[in-house]
């Protein structure tokens, strides 16, 4: 198992490592397969992502995928972001070990959360779900095998 | 953190040793001249065949037992997958019962679960807060149906010695054979297999300075046990496989050199520990050290740093030039952190902070004195990054 | 015998190779610097695992398998009990019953006489008078419950090359799984396990100028197939215990060699082997050559020569520098010679009677001169010791 | 399984090999373990064995085995000859690896049958031979393992 230098070099130097106190939505999820964690803090002005910052507790993939996600999803409309896809964050990873797969289904995860948490606060219906929060619902859920 | 060069420092010695250079020296003839098959007949084998002889007796001398009881194997996962099995299966006609720990590695553990599928049962011992096995638990698992008790002299991830001897005592007493896995024990620990009531000991080359792929399984003379891997007629016939010579021979010097000054060798290896161990609590806050505090192997240094995952240090140690290891299970890609570190207590959580330090032959303080500059910074980058971490 | 001075003429390359010096330089860095683990994640693993990984794409190369199919054991023995033993219990819910032949290697033997005990059935074909199997037997044979063929790719006793491709269709034709024990083939017979319908395949380092105690198993991807070894995560969780990492650069390193030219190789082997094969029958009377005259491995050369017996010979060659080998039971130790031998229909006579001379690649036409000088006094001497010589 | 020296060294250049057209004695068995065989012609005055020949089949434990026993045997008296041990005779050879010390058996049992052989042809009785011709009865017998 080996990651990639843009892993390493994203995990060393992460981007956007933090809180906004007045973020427009929050976002956590965790994953129940191996306990790590993500905090995500979005600013939000005319539907777009102005300001994203992030804390997670996890392995490099878990950090390296949170620093690449909240980077990208930056400029973007809240449903550009919210159809963020795990396979955007481990392309613009340039791939992550198959067993580390599951890390980086943390970062979207989390933005979708952040983006309804932002959606109630304003008053709007929450977007469902596709994916899950590691519910074990998912074909590929690492909690079932 | 600073770009500062990097030191290459190697403290995994748990995970694996470099060769000390007598043993490379020892082997290189068997890699070239003297590369005849140790069976045959002719003088090309005298001096392999010789080899391979000159090693048993090195290996038998370092464990206190003689020569015809020493057997070679390809690694010290195959001499444990050869106690387990070729007890189970030789002595299944007279029960079909299993003694083990919850720490054990996995070469013996998955060994277990692999003989629990073919009808056998198997008691994983727990331990106490400090990665010790009650001899007091051992003899109440003894049933009329045991037939082998296996827990390992020392522990790979948090050092923790048993009390071996007393375990294998509690085996006799009840006529069940005792095996013990003592791959991270050897140079470290005295072995006598008589003192310590042994009937099977497993080690691995790689461990102490020796070549990897290369391993021991003593039998004691008279143990039923089958063969695990069938073929010709090598080691008395109950290995097969033509040897590994360069393989062997290094084993058998690594073994020698290893055993020689045990007591100077842990003196020199703690002192460094120590002041590791007392340096690392000191400057970082919510640190402890994981294992027991005197009755652990003299090179092992395991903590759990709370707020942070372990491979994340892993990596940014690596980035300063330190191998280290932890028991996170992200750095394996299971799901669940280390066996050994839940067996004693620890929230997964703690678990997956956890880093093993594991001290060798070429460490120096000054080696020490770069984990000591490093380390806090590490976690302290880390601790800025999780959201765990107290404001 | 007049007491000229000894020539060392090695001529056991079917028991052992010496390891070729660009296998030994390619170890070289493995048995120092690069010793990392090469599970671990820090930079020291980094070129262990690459030295791994580049080794499984060369052995994947050579017998036109994927890397992902190659999985590195401690030789040709460990290789062929985990074929079969692994696919036996894995698939004992689908049937019992396992081909094979009766000249197989006693890796392949002893394991199936083992899977006997454990309840499984096994039909050992008879092979003709030059050592081949016929794949109609091979059909007869398989029954509802037959879940395993398993027949060598070339033998190592008498070279004679058995039909494998098809004898792998009969096995595919009636779902069964085919392993092929190609530890004498590799380097000698082009190998391609798509062309050969082989699920299975084993391999040896040694016998092709590789390190002794390294092997692999080729497993076809979606095989059915149990663990031998178990333990730790290596080779993708099937094959446990750290990797012999420098034995394994070595065997990659040398099959690629092995396999560069085999027409050429075996081209050059083959003139050497028929001029001494000549030359032996030519000047000892009473001699046969056996295997098959032309289905047979380029460097062997199994002589049976009546009257005497093959300890003898090989004793007496060894007093003149020649390294060679007998299937007499009297060199084993055991009661009965060669069961391959036996196998093709010699009389236990001309069975202990045998002389096996493998060629490799440092011999030379000297060698060959040298041999046909010598050998014809030693058959002689030993003939005008034996009882049964006619007057 | 590896040979001394002396093994070697007598094996090599073995003493005594041939006939006697007119021995006194001759013995002939074979190992029905191992297909060894074994002819031995004695020349016996005065109750003393004055010279000895053998051919044997068999390994190099054989022919040593056979040759250090014509040796040992010359000068003897019928019974001393008769006693000659399977210990003696791999004394003299220095011992003989394990799975080779049937073959040393040979040799004595060669011996005794020629000794027989000569007393059936003087109109004596045979002695009664305790070790057997590997008929499978005595307890270290190859045959039974
Ligand atoms: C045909 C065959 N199979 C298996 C083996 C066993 O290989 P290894 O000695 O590497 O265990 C050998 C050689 O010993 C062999 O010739
Ligand atoms: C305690 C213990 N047992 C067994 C093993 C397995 O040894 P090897 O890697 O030589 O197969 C190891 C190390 O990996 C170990 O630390
Ligand atoms: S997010 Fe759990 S392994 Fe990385
Ligand atoms: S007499 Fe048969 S092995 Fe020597």
């Amino acid at each position: 198992m080996m990651y990639t230098d843009r892993v390493i070099e994203e995990f060393t130097n992460p981007q956007n490592v933090g809180e906004l106190t007045d973020a427009d939505g929050f976002g956590e999820v965790g994953s129940p397969s191996c306990g790590d964690i993500m905090r995500i803090y979005l600013k939000i002005e005319d539907d777009r992502i102005t300001d994203a910052r992030f804390r997670t507790f996890g392995c490099a993939a878990a950090i390296a995928s949170s620093s690449v996600a909240t980077r990208m999803i930056l400029g973007m409309t809240l449903s550009e972001a919210w159809s963020l896809s795990n396979a955007e964050v481990l392309d613009a990873l340039g791939g992550l070990p198959e067993p580390k797969v599951h890390c980086s289904l943390l970062a979207p995860d989390a933005i979708r959360v952040a983006i309804n948490d932002y959606r109630v606060r304003r008053g709007l219906e929450p977007w469902e779900r596709k994916s899950c929060s590691w519910g074990g619902d998912c074909a590929s859920c690492p909690k079932k095998s | 953190m600073n770009d500062q060069v990097e030191r290459p420092v190697y403290m995994d010695h748990a995970a694996t040793t470099f060769m000390k250079p007598e043993v490379v020296a020892a082997m290189v003839p068997y890699l070239s001249e003297y590369f005849g098959n140790p069976s045959s007949l002719y003088r090309f084998s005298r001096e392999p065949r010789e080899g391979i002889e000159a090693a048993r007796r090195q290996v038998a001398v370092a464990i206190g037992a003689t020569p015809q009881e020493i057997f070679f194997t390809a690694g010290g996962t195959e001499a444990d997958n050869w106690a387990i099995k070729g007890v189970a299966l030789a002595n299944r006609a007279r029960g079909n019962h299993i003694v083990t720990s919850a720490i054990e590695h996995h070469a013996v553990l998955h060994t277990c679960e692999w003989l629990e599928k073919q009808g056998f049962s198997v008691t994983y011992l727990p331990v106490d807060g400090f990665g010790r096995v009650d001899p007091g638990d051992v003899e109440a698992a003894i049933t009329d149906a045991t037939i082998l008790v296996s827990v390992m002299t020392a522990n790979n991830e948090i050092g923790t010695v048993q009390p071996v001897a007393e375990i294998g005592r509690v085996a006799h007493d009840h006529g069940v054979l005792f095996h013990t896995d003592a791959v991270q024990a050897i140079g470290a620990v005295p072995i006598d297999v008589d003192v310590m009531n042994v009937d099977l000991l497993s080690l691995s080359g790689h461990k102490f300075y020796g070549p990897k792929g290369t391993g021991a399984l003593y039998i004691r003379r008279g143990t039923r046990i089958e063969t695990l891997i069938h073929g010709g007629g090598q080691e008395q016939r109950r290995r097969a496989g033509t040897e590994n010579v360069p393989g062997i021979v290094g084993l058998g010097r690594a073994i020698e050199l290893a055993t020689a000054d045990i007591a100077g060798h842990n003196r020199r290896i703690a002192a460094m520990r120590d002041r590791l161990v007392r340096g690392v609590l000191d400057a970082i806050p919510d640190a402890r050290l994981n294992g027991h505090p005197t009755e652990r192997l003299a090179n092992n240094a395991n903590f759990s740093f709370r707020y942070v995952e372990g491979e994340s240090i892993l990596l940014l140690l690596d980035g300063r030039g330190i191998a280290a290891s932890t028991g996170s299970a992200c750095s394996s890609g299971s799901l669940d952190p280390s066996h050994v570190l839940l067996a004693i207590g620890l929230s997964h959580e703690e678990a997956h902070g956890s880093l093993r330090l594991t001290l060798g032959d070429a460490n120096t303080e000054d080696d020490v004195d770069y984990i000591l500059e490093v380390l806090p910074e590490v976690i302290g980058r880390l601790r800025d990054i999780s959201p765990l971490t107290p404001p």
